[in-house]
């Protein structure tokens, strides 16, 4: 089949589907999109299957086939910010392969004219890309269709300023969600609003939450069932954290569970059935804090969603307890630095499992979670894939939430390895921090072995590429108030490289065989993340400003781009309009990583930005600290 | 005895010697002294007037504990009173007295022309005063340390004690370390190398062998505290980080090396006044000492024991048991050297014909004073006990006791004792018993209260305390007392100057004493003595005189003495001496500015160095006309 | 310390012959005391100042065209001058610390979620009313207002300390390295960095 | 002292434009004038409250037993050197200026007194051996305290008062509190200690002897009350302006009294129901106060200055040094410094109905 006749067939498929979709989405309220997924998937799996036929292979391992149900295989869109429920970042298009990628180059280009770090992955749908910027949270829809991908609407959601000042690391925002004709943005100062894709009109907005008690969001929402889920920000400032679900049509909030508190605020209900029995009990959320400790807990829930449409679980980390010093809060802290599988309709829990109990470092457990069916002890399970950031790769499974194997993918000293028979981590008594002792070489650093930046998973070749720190630090805690609106951490913090002497990486970890299968070396933290595509190419950007591919089997160097800023985004590919593959990624150095360019700290305070502003002085300053969208196609 | 010697000098020859170790004439000439009697004089007047001065300060704050909440003196000032009140008695007095002392009488003791390295010798007292009006300066000027004498960080560390007091009690330090080690070596070289022919080691009178023995360990001890303090200072001045457990650093770093020096420094007050109880018992009881050998033999113990005992400073602290158990036992063991002196004492008095005057009485006083004291001592080094009273009035009781007992009640023996020997009058006896008696009565009625205060749970260092604790009595009994010091400390004050003027003439040796001190002119010529003595005895004015009675053949128109060895004190050779200089004087002076300059500046250290490098220059740079003469002098040995 | 007593301070000591000399001249410095120096540990307590309306929560000021309302003739600063006096300056750098500022703008000034206090753009102004009116009055871009949180006098010691941060005070005022981990060159040891005229208050970026 | 105000200490020279005692006088007088005067509930201390000779556990016994011995072994011996040393100057014979010098006996050499010289020290080596050793023994006793079943409290010490926490294995049920430590009667008790700022020393002479809390260590002591009463210890290292002003109340009691007084401070603060309260609840919320202090149960949750949860119910204000009451209690609030000169709790000039309504709150903290 000539390839120009495969990617008229494929153009054809996204217009028509995206139609469908659309139509689906706005006539039904719930279950209707279904019928059109079953539809198109089967038209997918066709040509999928000539697609794919001619590399002709398919791996063992499989992204989950049910869990990545809205996006089509064959779709080369991107409608969500990990591109699919399964978290995979996997793009089928396979157009770009390492024979060719080296002749990529920039096919468009737009300024945002923000200066905050651009975590945001563009999205996606309908011939329309979507960038949505950090703190003002402006969303630019870019008409693919036209040369130059000229902007068709900007919507400005105007959120209060003051906002900037509450929010812990750089004012951003990791992405929006499309769903049905509708895009859905978070904005820093804790409202959502929903706006119409085509013509950038304001459906509804709702405010979820309180800046002036800290409270931010800076995390992609995810539409699951006609429910937009959102959870807060502000586990630096002793703000107790939720995930909340709203109507999609109407922005009216369904539910919300707290991370802290009694079981009747976390949605606790007797189908709760934690697999571990420290997990157990009736109140945990208060009775393993100190006092009232747990109203200003932490827990936030700002990473990534996972849902998984035949369990109906949804998935989502809650990040560290505040505050860091762990001297104030003894006990488990539950449910913080851990994972949640609730019933998306009610919120009801159904399992946890704490990554971190009584986390001692900024340990935040909201690291993406990757479903898959991965083969274990012979057979295949369905399994939830999550590296932490306190070093492990953890393999759980997922109906369960049995932990099947925990292995450390960067060097740690904070603990010696998880006992699977109880689920809990080991700490490493010798690295705890203790009140007013300054405890060195902890390692991982706060940040964590891997930071929010979102893995990508390649069904081909069953890796999951990692982009992440070597860092390490020193910490000293210390007693501190909950002054509401203003920090609640009492530690301070001096990083520093980690051993091998490059602070980041990305790492192709292999989950069934439990290993590295190769690793890449960077100068600055992998900050951005990564993208996998069907043609064995693996992207990801680096703060000092290179956009970089690499062969998704041996890590081989394939090709790069020099980019105005340095890449804190995440890439992203998709089939354009013309039925090209094009690869897309938002440059716009910042984040907790990039804050001391961003807001020019002064990094001979080695505690500046929580030491990261000093471990980074040597990043160079981009051309532009303005976010730029880049995106490449082959010529 | 009284007769004149046989063999006087010619008057001629005596007034030669006189213009030869004379200073130059007016107000350059007196700084350019370098005669040790000049010097100690000045020295023991200076460290008076510091012990006047911690005086007042120690009445203000009794005044201040005379009833429950009182205001007289508020917190902030409280606080500078008794650091000040303990810096000023332990460095700028009890030490720099009994060296101001040593200065004085040991060269006479040993029977010297004058003190080895004299210039140096004026250094150090310019440096003390230097010192002492500095940190006097600051006080006045509300820049007083306000943190302990201990000064424990993090309290004294840059972060607790903001502005520049703490900086100035260490710098303080600085002065008194330099000063101190600099009389050490001063002192040390003077007894091995010019003592009188004949005077070998075993001959040497108790009290030189006290200063002797205070010497070396002012020289193994100082330096722990010119670290720590030096420590201190790059701490709040550089930001460097010894004291900062945060970086590495460590709080209890400070307190182990300051008591390394801080219980030594208990000792080098206390063992001159062993010194001076030796002298004045001997004398008054009209016979030697009972077993010298032991009595110099304990000295010596009590030195090495006294390096090994700091921790008992430090119990509270969160130190292993068992090397606290070791410490309980070697604060206890010290015990031992001194009770072997005061039996050897009491055997003294016992087998003697005691002759009770003043400087007798306050002699006496010491038995029962210092080992009251001493058994307090044993009691705090006991662990659990000192848990309990660590840092109570009990140990203000104790050290107390220890210290004027152990040293002031006989450095006051002393005073009236040589005072003759200074002046060439008496004092007045009956002014001195009413002197002792009120300062007896006074002391016990200050101090021994305390004891109960800290048994009943009075805290040191508390600008005021709550009424109905059952404290109030006791403290306002204590404050009495203290009063009752101060007119007994007044009444020594106006006895001095009385006597001074009004006192009984005293000749050469008015006590008929034994040592060689008294074998001359009081107060004593230029150059001590006309014809220096040879010895052939302990007690050389006792013992029936034997020939050669004098040395014969040094210079008599260019400063000349006479180096003997070590041990046996044989003549080894005729040194040259130095002349009065001013540069000892400037130096201390730019000294003083790259010390207090260093303060506010770390660069001073470097810019400040430059003046005192000319100094030291000029000082130090040959002058022909001093090198001739000592050419002139050489003669080929026979 | 103030220029006086650095003079006397830094002055060798005269011989004794004229202590008494030097003791009478030091009396009127005695009693003036040494700026530097004073604990005034009893100063009248602070005006009532407006409270926030809603209670425990610190809410953002006005943008900073708002009127400084502070001025260098203020009684407290006039009656403590606060940036001659080291205790003032070290009680600041306890607030820094208790009220959280070191959690926007990181123990040594650099700067975090808040802007950098250490270096020369000074968003708000650099003068000490100035620095006090932003904390007293919050800024737009998420510096809270702390009116009626702390205490008048707090706000000033707290100024004079923020302005340590970047060498505004001298170095015999400024504070020593903290005991905690080091976070830079302690303030009395940094030099002075020379306010840029150009930076003025950000619009929303 | 019961009812009056009573400052630690009174200003010597009042400063500034305005009389400040003045003002402070004229504040507390209105609102003395607003406030029924209520009677001081805090019950004085006596004499022996703070005394290591009254003893109130086996610690401080144990001391107590080591201290009389002590005193017995070295009174005797300081009687015995007395004794000599009176007995040498009555029966030695006198001398004046002419008394020859005995010589001939010294170079005999003296072998009675050599015999005596060296009785006595093999004696005083002896009986120092034996001190050491009745020492070591005390110290193994004390360190054999048995701690099952111990209480354990978490003790911080700040310039210039205590923060407690007492531990449980159940982190909700641990507590904070200030100044004022409430122990079982025999029940032995595991006080870990740190300290904040500078050292600081923990004395409670009547239960223990002392441990000092050294910043950046970590020490412990144990000890166990066994007399019910009220004891008061004090910070006995130098730490700072107002180390007088650091003390530490003690209420040993019996095991039901103690149970009942740490459920009450588990629980958090009861929300005000009378308007004044609710109106002080609001000012100490919005004001200076709930930047340093924390009431459980509210947003105050700041950790500078003592957990005031349950303020009301404790004898004493600042740390030990005045009576709780609601006269000490305005008076504190506006001028802190009168009673305390250096504490960092700045002083208040509220509108006398403010200072009322916030008192009457903190009333409500029982």
């Amino acid at each position: 089949m000539p390839s120009s006749f495969r990617a008229t067939i494929a153009a054809l498929t996204l217009c028509r589907a995206s139609r469908f979709e659309r139509r689906a989405g706005v006539e039904t309220a719930r279950g209707r999109p279904a019928h059109g997924i079953a539809l198109l998937l089967t038209v997918a799996a066709v040509l999928s299957a000539t697609v794919h036929g001619a590399t002709g292979e398919t791996r063992v391992p499989q992204a989950s086939q049910a869990a990545s149900a809205p996006a089509d295989p064959a779709d080369g869109g991107w409608p969500m910010a990990t591109r699919d429920y399964a978290n995979t970042r996997y793009s089928p298009l396979a157009d770009i392969t390492p024979a060719n990628v080296a002749t990529l180059k920039p096919a468009f280009s737009f300024r945002t004219g923000v200066k905050h770090g651009h975590e945001a992955a563009p999205l996606v749908a309908e011939g329309l890309m979507f960038v949505v910027t950090p703190f003002p949270n402006r969303l630019h829809a870019l008409d693919l269709a036209r040369p130059g991908a000229p902007p068709r609407w900007t919507f400005d959601p105007q959120p209060q300023p003051l906002a900037r000042g509450v929010a812990c690391c750089d004012g951003v925002n990791r992405g929006a969600a499309y769903d049905a004709g509708r895009v859905f943005i978070t904005t820093l100062d804790t409202q959502v609003v929903a706006v119409e894709a085509q013509s950038g009109r304001e459906l509804w907005r709702r405010r979820l939450g309180d800046i002036s008690r800290g409270e931010t969001i800076t995390m992609a929402p995810l539409v699951v069932k006609g429910k937009v889920l959102v959870g807060n920000s502000g586990g630096e400032m002793g703000v107790r954290g939720w995930i909340a679900a709203l109507d999609a049509a109407s922005g009216r909030e369904l539910w919300r569970a707290y991370s802290t508190g009694p079981d009747r605020d976390v949605l606790i209900g007797p189908s709760f059935r934690p697999y571990y029995a420290a997990d157990r009990g009736t109140d945990l959320g208060e009775k393993t804090w100190p006092g009232e400790a747990w109203k200003t807990g932490g827990g936030n829930v700002w990473g990534f969603l996972a849902y998984d449409p035949q369990l109906d679980l949804l998935y989502h980390g809650t990040a560290n307890p505040g505050p860091w010093n762990p001297e104030q809060r003894p006990g488990d802290n539950k449910w913080t630095s851990g994972v949640f599988a609730r019933r998306p309709d009610t919120g009801e829990a159904v399992w946890f499992y704490q990554w971190s109990p009584h986390d001692l470092y900024d340990y935040d457990g909201v690291n993406e979670n990757v479903l898959l069916d991965l083969p274990f002890d012979g057979r295949r399970r369905p399994v939830l894939v999550h590296p932490d950031r306190n070093g492990y790769v953890y393999v759980l499974d997922r109906a369960s939430g049995q932990v099947l194997s925990a292995d450390p993918f960067v060097r740690i000293t904070t603990s010696t390895g998880v006992d699977l028979a109880s689920g809990r981590l080991k700490y490493d008594p010798r690295t705890e921090p203790r009140a007013g002792q300054t405890v060195r070489n902890i390692c991982p650093h706060s940040p964590g072995g891997k930071d929010w930046q979102p893995s990508a998973w390649s069904p081909r070749t069953g890796l999951l590429y990692i982009p992440h720190q070597n860092m390490c630090q020193d910490t000293r805690v210390y007693e501190t108030s909950y002054i509401a609106g203003t920090p609640f951490v009492g530690a301070e913090v001096k990083m520093y490289t980690g051993p091998g002497g490059q602070r980041g990486r990305l790492t192709a970890w292999d989950p069934v065989s439990r290993r590295p299968a190769w690793s890449v070396e960077e100068p600055f933290p992998v900050w951005s993340g990564a993208l996998a595509t069907a043609g064995d190419v693996v992207f990801y950007g680096t703060m000092d400003g290179w956009f970089k591919a690499v062969d998704a089997k041996t890590g081989r160097a394939l090709w790069r781009y020099k980019t105005a800023s340095g890449i804190v985004g995440q890439p992203v590919s998709y089939r354009g309009p013309d039925g090209r593959q094009y690869v897309a990624v938002l440059a716009g150095v910042g984040g907790w990583a990039g804050a001391g360019v961003t807001h020019q700290l002064d990094a001979r305070d080695p505690t500046a930005a929580k030491g990261f502003a000093a471990a980074m002085k040597d990043l160079p300053k981009p051309e532009s600290l303005e976010g730029q969208l880049y995106v490449f196609a082959l010529p | 005895m009284s007769e004149p010697p046989a063999d006087a000098v010619p008057a001629a020859e005596a007034a030669r010697l006189h213009a030869t170790w004379s200073d130059p004439p007016g107000l350059l000439g007196r700084l350019a002294s370098i005669d040790h009697k000049v010097i100690g004089r000045r020295f023991i007047a200076t460290a008076f007037g510091f012990f006047l001065a911690g005086g007042l300060l120690a009445a203000l704050m009794r005044l201040q504990l005379a009833r429950p909440q009182n205001g007289l003196v508020g917190p902030d000032l409280y606080a500078q009173l008794f650091t000040m009140h303990g810096t000023t008695m332990m460095f700028l007095f009890a030490v720099p007295v009994m060296q101001a002392f040593a200065v004085y009488l040991v060269p006479l003791m040993v029977g010297a022309r004058s003190i080895a390295f004299p210039r140096m010798n004026a250094f150090a007292y310019w440096i003390y005063l230097m010192g002492g009006l500095m940190l006097y300066g600051a006080f006045l000027l509300n820049v007083g340390p306000d943190a302990g004498w201990f000064a424990y960080v993090p309290l004294a560390g840059p972060e607790y004690s903001p502005g520049k007091r703490v900086d100035f009690w260490a710098q303080l330090i600085t002065f008194t370390e330099l000063s101190g080690l600099l009389e050490a070596i001063v002192i040390i070289t003077t007894v091995f190398k010019l003592r009188a022919p004949g005077m070998a080691l075993h001959r040497v009178p108790l009290f030189v062998w006290a200063m002797l023995v205070t010497a070396f360990m002012v020289l193994f001890a100082m330096p722990a505290v010119m670290l720590a303090s030096t420590g201190l200072i790059l701490d709040r001045l550089v930001g460097t980080h010894f004291y900062n457990p945060g970086e590495g650093g460590d709080a209890l770093l400070w307190q182990h090396l300051f008591w390394f020096f801080g219980h030594p420094e208990v000792y080098f007050i206390f063992i001159p006044g062993l010194g001076f109880m030796s002298a004045l018992l001997a004398t008054f009881s009209r016979r030697p000492v009972f077993g010298y050998s032991a009595m110099v033999l304990s000295l010596i113990a009590t030195a090495f024991l006294s390096f090994g005992l700091w921790v008992h400073h430090m119990f509270a602290t969160n130190l292993p048991e068992l090397g606290k158990s070791f410490f309980t036992a070697a604060s206890m063991m010290i015990a031992i050297p001194s009770a072997v002196q005061i039996f050897c004492w009491i055997a003294t008095l016992a087998t003697g014909r005691l002759w009770f005057r003043t400087p007798m009485l306050f002699a006496l006083a010491f038995f029962f004073i210092l080992v009251l004291g001493g058994m307090t001592g044993l009691m705090l080094a006991s662990v659990p006990l000192d848990l309990q009273v660590h840092d109570t009035y009990f140990v203000v009781a104790h050290l107390h006791y220890v210290l004027i007992g152990g040293a002031v009640f006989p450095l006051f023996g002393a005073l009236y004792y040589w005072y003759p020997k200074m002046t060439g009058r008496l004092m007045s006896e009956r002014l001195g018993r009413w002197n002792f008696w009120l300062f007896f009565v006074g002391f016990n009625l200050t101090f021994f209260p305390m004891h109960q205060l800290g048994l009943e749970g009075m805290p040191r260092r508390v600008y005021t305390y709550p009424a109905g604790l059952g404290w109030d009595g006791l403290n306002l009994l204590a404050t009495v007392g203290a009063l009752v010091i101060a007119a007994s400390v007044a009444l020594l004050l106006f006895n001095a100057w009385r006597s001074a003027r009004h006192g009984e003439p005293a000749g050469d040796n008015p006590w008929q004493a034994a040592t060689l001190e008294w074998a001359t002119a009081s107060p004593p010529p230029r150059a001590n003595f006309d014809r220096p003595p040879v010895v052939h005895g302990r007690e050389p004015l006792w013992e029936a005189p034997r020939e050669p009675r004098h040395v014969k053949g040094l210079a008599t128109d260019a400063r000349e003495v006479l180096v003997t060895t070590v041990l046996d004190a044989q003549p080894d050779h005729r040194a040259g001496y130095p002349d009065p200089s001013i540069w000892p004087f400037v130096s201390a002076l730019a000294t003083t500015v790259l010390f207090v300059g260093s303060i506010f500046t770390p660069w001073a250290a470097v810019w400040g160095l430059a003046p005192v490098a000319i100094a030291l220059t000029a000082w130090f740079w040959p002058k022909p006309h001093e090198t001739d003469a000592h050419l002139r002098m050489e003669r080929a040995p026979r | 310390m103030c220029s006086r007593c650095r003079e006397r301070c830094h002055r060798p000591r005269p011989p004794r012959p004229a202590l008494g000399l030097a003791l009478a001249l030091s009396l009127p410095l005695a009693l003036a005391g040494c700026e530097r120096e004073a604990r005034r540990l009893e100063l009248p307590p602070s005006a009532p100042l407006a409270a926030p309306s809603k209670a425990g929560v610190l809410y953002p000021g006005p943008y900073a065209s708002a009127p400084v309302r502070v001025t260098a003739a203020d009684p407290v600063v006039r009656g403590q001058r606060v940036e001659e006096n080291a205790y003032a300056v070290s009680q600041g750098k306890r607030w820094f610390r208790w009220f959280n500022c070191s959690g926007c703008h990181a123990g040594g000034g650099g700067g975090d979620m808040g802007p950098p206090l250490s270096d020369d753009r000074w968003l708000y102004g650099h003068e000490l009313p100035q620095v006090v009116a932003s904390i007293l009055q919050g800024r737009p871009n998420g510096m809270p207002a702390f009116a009626g949180r702390v205490s008048e006098e707090q706000a000033w010691q707290l100024a004079a300390y923020v302005r340590s941060l970047s060498g505004q005070l001298r170095s015999d005022v400024a504070g020593g390295r903290s005991d905690a981990m080091g976070s830079g060159e302690p303030e009395q040891r940094r030099e002075r960095e020379v306010p840029r005229p150009d930076a003025a208050p950000p619009t929303v970026r | 002292m019961a009812t009056r105000i009573r400052p630690l200490q009174r200003r010597p020279h009042a400063r500034g434009p305005e009389p400040r005692t003045f003002a402070a006088a004229a504040l507390a007088a209105l609102v003395l004038g607003l406030l029924p005067l209520a009677a001081v509930a805090a019950p004085p201390f006596g004499a022996g409250s703070q005394d290591a000779l009254r003893t109130g556990g086996p610690q401080a016994a144990l001391i107590l037993d080591l201290w009389r011995l002590l005193l017995a072994v070295c009174g005797v011996v300081f009687a015995a050197v007395m004794a000599a040393f009176g007995v040498a100057l009555w029966r030695a014979r006198r001398g004046t200026r002419d008394t020859p010098p005995e010589l001939q006996g010294p170079l005999r050499g003296e072998p009675r007194s050599a015999r005596l010289v060296a009785a006595a020290t093999g004696a005083s080596a002896v009986g120092l051996c034996g001190l050491i050793v009745a020492s070591v023994l005390t110290d193994r006793a004390l360190a054999r305290l048995p701690l099952s079943n111990a209480l354990h409290v978490e003790l911080t010490a700040h310039q210039w008062w205590w923060q407690a926490r007492y531990d449980d294995a159940d982190p909700s049920r641990t507590f904070e509190t200030a100044n004022e430590l409430h122990l079982p009667a025999g029940r032995p008790v595991l006080l870990t200690l740190h300290a904040d700022d500078v050292i600081h020393s923990f004395w409670v002479p009547n239960l223990s002897g002392k441990k000092d809390l050294i910043p950046g260590r970590t020490a412990t002591l144990a000890l166990r009350a066994d007399v019910p009463g009220r004891y008061r210890g004090q910070c006995a290292e130098f730490c700072g302006l107002q180390h007088a002003g650091m003390a530490l109340e003690v209420v040993v009691e019996p095991d039901a009294a103690y149970a009942a007084w740490a459920e009450r401070q588990r629980r958090p603060a009861e929300p005000p129901t009378d308007p004044q309260a609710q109106r002080g609840q609001r000012l100490f919320l919005a004001g200076t106060c709930a930047m340093c202090h924390a009431i459980q149960g509210t947003d105050a949750a700041a950790r500078r200055a003592p957990d005031l949860t349950h303020l009301a119910g404790r004898a004493r204000l600042a740390a030990g040094t005045v009576p709780n009451g609601r006269a000490q209690l305005a008076a504190w609030i506006a001028d802190p410094a009168a009673f305390k000169p250096g504490t960092n709790m700045p002083g208040h000039r509220y509108a006398p109905e403010d200072l009322d309504a916030l008192v009457a709150y903190l009333e409500t903290l029982r």
